[in-house]
């Protein structure tokens, strides 16, 4: 029986919570004069709503926004849907047309088959095998009757980043809505929706040390995408998302934000160095591939592939040592081979035995050395039982 | 990909944890027969070897790739022909190996696999007698 | 200056966080052992899962449910979107028609308008002057086409509360789907889906002593409604509602509602008691009525109306002093003379001149009175300089 | 109903909590005079009631049904009238009213009953001279 703490390489599903995150929020929680609604005037609610607007400005400033541009919804899914349903369904009676990749997080694919089966046509672009859409793909797509390309900053499985300023340029020039699902890539990169000409970035703040259940889009002003919200009932934000506002989360969302703004070239530097160290000491598992590449890509993911294994049994070998993913915990409930490794150029076979590693800045140089000893010892352990000529097979 | 959310029972995590009899057969005395099965779309491959003499299995080692409960089943078999005489195993198909490991029914498919394996062994192991 | 905290009599806005559920929350946020996400396989996902799926069990309890039958949501207005937009939109081809009421919330009203404009037809039932919904009227608005009925289970301004039960066994009968909007009921009278033969209920964490941002819409198992999500993106949540769980938000949620069933019956009468203390101080600012009756009602609730007042005044005058609203929070973007008031017959003038009282578990009876005095000095306090006849104009 | 998100002035705040000049004139010399306006739709009823004598304002008072932007108005006016003399006084049109208490706009219809009201009690004081 292991009874220490599994070692944490699972950031990409969600982040740690930052102590500094948890100490705002129970003190929020706890604060009598802040347990007012923020809707409500008197003093209790204004003193909620001041504290709202105070986070509003943190979270804007991540993204290089203007404070009234943040809707908040409850995490990045909603914020994707938000952004894809609503400006579709906005949009006027003959832009029946989107743009996506098909390496998308499921929240925006199952958003853009919503809409297929509503009557919209959808472009499902391949992405490179190295993962990235290609904006002359992208330019080649659009059509008179285009009313959104959504596409990812970067890829939740193998950290793979699109030329967003690039495809925003194009929209730009050729008068389209063009959404970011940025989920990953917030807090970790920097972004700034001006310079890349986005007119609807979503993100949240799990993956970023927030709190889970808490999220934004970011609605451009000039000109502003007509948007059809996914729930009614009130005027809350610009009309936009109603519902309460939970005090509480998005203070947590707001220093979360303004940590990781702080710390982001800091943050990037170590996680790299230390996924880096990371990918060395695999190379004692041998033979080990890298998913997606090498550079550019997200500081904290690795996604490796160690010819001969199947993924649930390496899992189990490291459950409750080692947490890691097999692929995108959002979309946990299928044990499917991944789609985005698929669309790498993976068979089924390498897709299942490959791992996503996400590091974080929690992670220390000591777990990360400490991962790669328990990576090679269970690889090994799985390899020698293999029926001769699996490893050639299977990879 | 992602794993999927089964809760392993407690005899997959003991099985898979040890993995009895896993590798190649010791040295020994007894003829060697052996079983293979492959289907790599459905996530298993399994070779099980054992050595018969006087009509018992006085060794039994398997070989696999698949999920912990593909593995967790050929050990079980492996540690339960060990010493058994031949025509009195008892019946490992695939559904009660699903039953005994607790296994959910997407499972099923790879079990076939464990079975097809075992069977061709056995049908080597009957023909010496 | 006033420096005193205010008395806090606006809980049907929110209720306070119950200091039990900040404790668990809290303990949530930093247990380590807690950071994973609830859909991921390894050890700290599935240590959150245990922990979601124990809530989920008490939040069900609170509803007489099936634990596999709540799906957890951001709030009360998700839900009720989910619920109403959802049944509507996955509803056959013929079913064209909704059925629900003019004083329901604004989610509610919201939502059954956005199906007005997507090509669905709305019954709008008018309240009795008691401001409840006769199920005779419920009966007679039903048509072959009718998709879904939807009503509130208590009145969030005036507490009145809905003959859940006999509109039930009426749905029940047509084979119609029932929704109930269960934001201000859910912890403050028993509930019982299966004996009210509900097939569809919505309710929050934050009118209970939970936190703001969590919801649950509780979906019969059989017959199961069909729903249509609003959010895609993955199969959290039986396919209704992608997005990752927000463990805290529902342990906080699960504990809130295991709090509020221990203590149903004896919060109920102890509010109810302090509420009619309430109304007993407020007689010396006579002439003051009570708006929607007297009982049934939600306990906490007391919406009285004192003529010749102008509301926001009277607001401003308590402010920093006592915390109440002159409607519900959840409208106050908008300044307009309560809808809810106005189908109980006031006029324009008199729903100005109301205000909404809403006491709760944390509410004590010198609280209480100190209410009721600072209430009869303003009230004295603007009817003195009134111009002669106002307040016989304005009631 | 609800009340607005409006966050009142510094100066609104502090003459909604004294509200000088509301209620009755005192007794004293001088001819009295009045002005009213009532428009219950838009919210608001004022009442200004002046005592004027050797063409000075020597007494001022208010009476007002409304929100606190029309309070502090009413409030504003019968303070500034205080000693004025008749023909010197400021416009106290609803605008400036608006922009010296910074109401938002919504409030500029009650306010144009503040000035209604004031208007028609100086047209009677005018009318004395
Ligand atoms: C790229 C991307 N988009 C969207 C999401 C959805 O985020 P959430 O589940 O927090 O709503 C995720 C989370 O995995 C993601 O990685
Ligand atoms: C009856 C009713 N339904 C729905 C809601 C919406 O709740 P929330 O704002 O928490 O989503 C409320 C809150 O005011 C309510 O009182």
């Amino acid at each position: 029986m292991t009874t220490a703490a599994p070692i944490y390489l699972d950031h990409a599903a969600t982040a740690p919570l930052d102590p500094q995150v948890a100490a705002a929020i129970c003190e929020c929680l706890r604060d009598p004069g802040l347990q007012g609604n923020a809707a409500s005037v008197h003093a209790p609610g204004r003193a909620a709503a001041v504290r709202v607007e105070q986070a509003r400005a943190q979270v804007a400033r991540l993204v290089g926004a203007e404070p009234g541009s943040i809707v908040f919804t409850s995490g990045a899914t909603e914020s994707v849907n938000l952004a894809i349903l609503g400006a579709a369904r906005a949009a006027g009676a003959n832009l029946h047309h989107l743009v996506t990749a098909r390496t998308e997080h499921r929240a925006a694919l199952d958003a853009c088959r919503q809409l297929e089966r509503e009557g919209f046509a959808v472009s499902w672009l391949a992405t490179g095998s190295d993962g990235s859409a290609d904006p002359a793909q992208v330019a080649s797509a659009l059509r008179p009757g285009t009313a959104l390309v959504s596409l990812m900053h970067a890829n939740n499985e193998t950290g793979v980043i699109n030329d967003i300023a690039a495809v925003g340029q194009l929209c730009l020039e050729r008068g389209v809505t063009f959404h970011v699902d940025a989920a990953q890539s917030a807090g970790k990169l920097p972004i700034d929706v001006q310079a890349m000409n986005v007119a609807l970035l979503s993100f949240c703040a799990h993956k970023l040390g927030g709190p889970k259940g808490i999220g934004a889009l970011y609605v451009r002003h000039r000109p502003r995408p007509a948007l059809q919200p996914l729930q009614f009932g009130g005027g809350h934000e610009r009309g936009l998302r109603a519902g309460s506002l939970a005090t509480h989360q998005i203070v947590g969302f707001g220093v979360a934000c303004e940590l990781a703004l702080t710390r982001l070239a800091d943050d990037a530097a170590r996680v790299r160095a230390l996924r880096e160290r990371l990918w060395a000491g695999l190379q004692a598992a041998a033979p080990v591939e890298r998913n997606g590449g090498t550079e550019p890509g997200l500081p904290g993911i690795l996604n490796v592939r160690f010819p001969g294994i199947e993924g649930e049994s390496l899992l189990l070998s490291l459950d409750g040592r080692l947490a890691a993913s097999s692929g995108s915990a959002c979309s946990s409930a299928s044990a499917e081979p991944s789609y985005v490794l698929r669309a790498l150029g993976l068979s089924d076979l390498a897709a299942q035995a490959s791992l996503r590693l996400s590091l974080g800045r929690a992670t220390t140089g000591e777990e990360v050395d400490r991962a790669a000893a328990l990576l090679v010892a269970s690889v090994n352990r799985l390899r020698a039982l293999l029926p001769a000529g699996a490893i050639e097979r299977i990879a | 990909m992602t794993g999927t959310r089964a809760i392993y029972s407690q005899l997959v995590r003991e099985l898979f944890e040890r993995l009895p009899h896993a590798g190649d057969l010791g040295p020994g005395a007894g003829t060697a027969v052996h079983g293979e099965a492959m289907a790599l779309d459905r996530g298993a491959w399994v070779r099980f070897d054992a050595r018969i003499e006087d009509g018992r299995v006085v060794d039994c080692s398997f070989r696999a790739w698949g999920c912990p409960h593909t593995l967790a089943a050929a050990a079980l078999i492996a540690s339960r022909l060990h010493g058994e005489g031949i025509g009195n195993e008892a019946a490992f198909d695939a559904l009660r190996l699903a039953r005994e490991l607790g296994a959910p029914a997407e499972k099923l498919g790879r079990l076939l696999v464990v079975e097809d394996a075992l069977s061709g062994m056995l049908a080597r192991a009957h023909a010496l007698q």
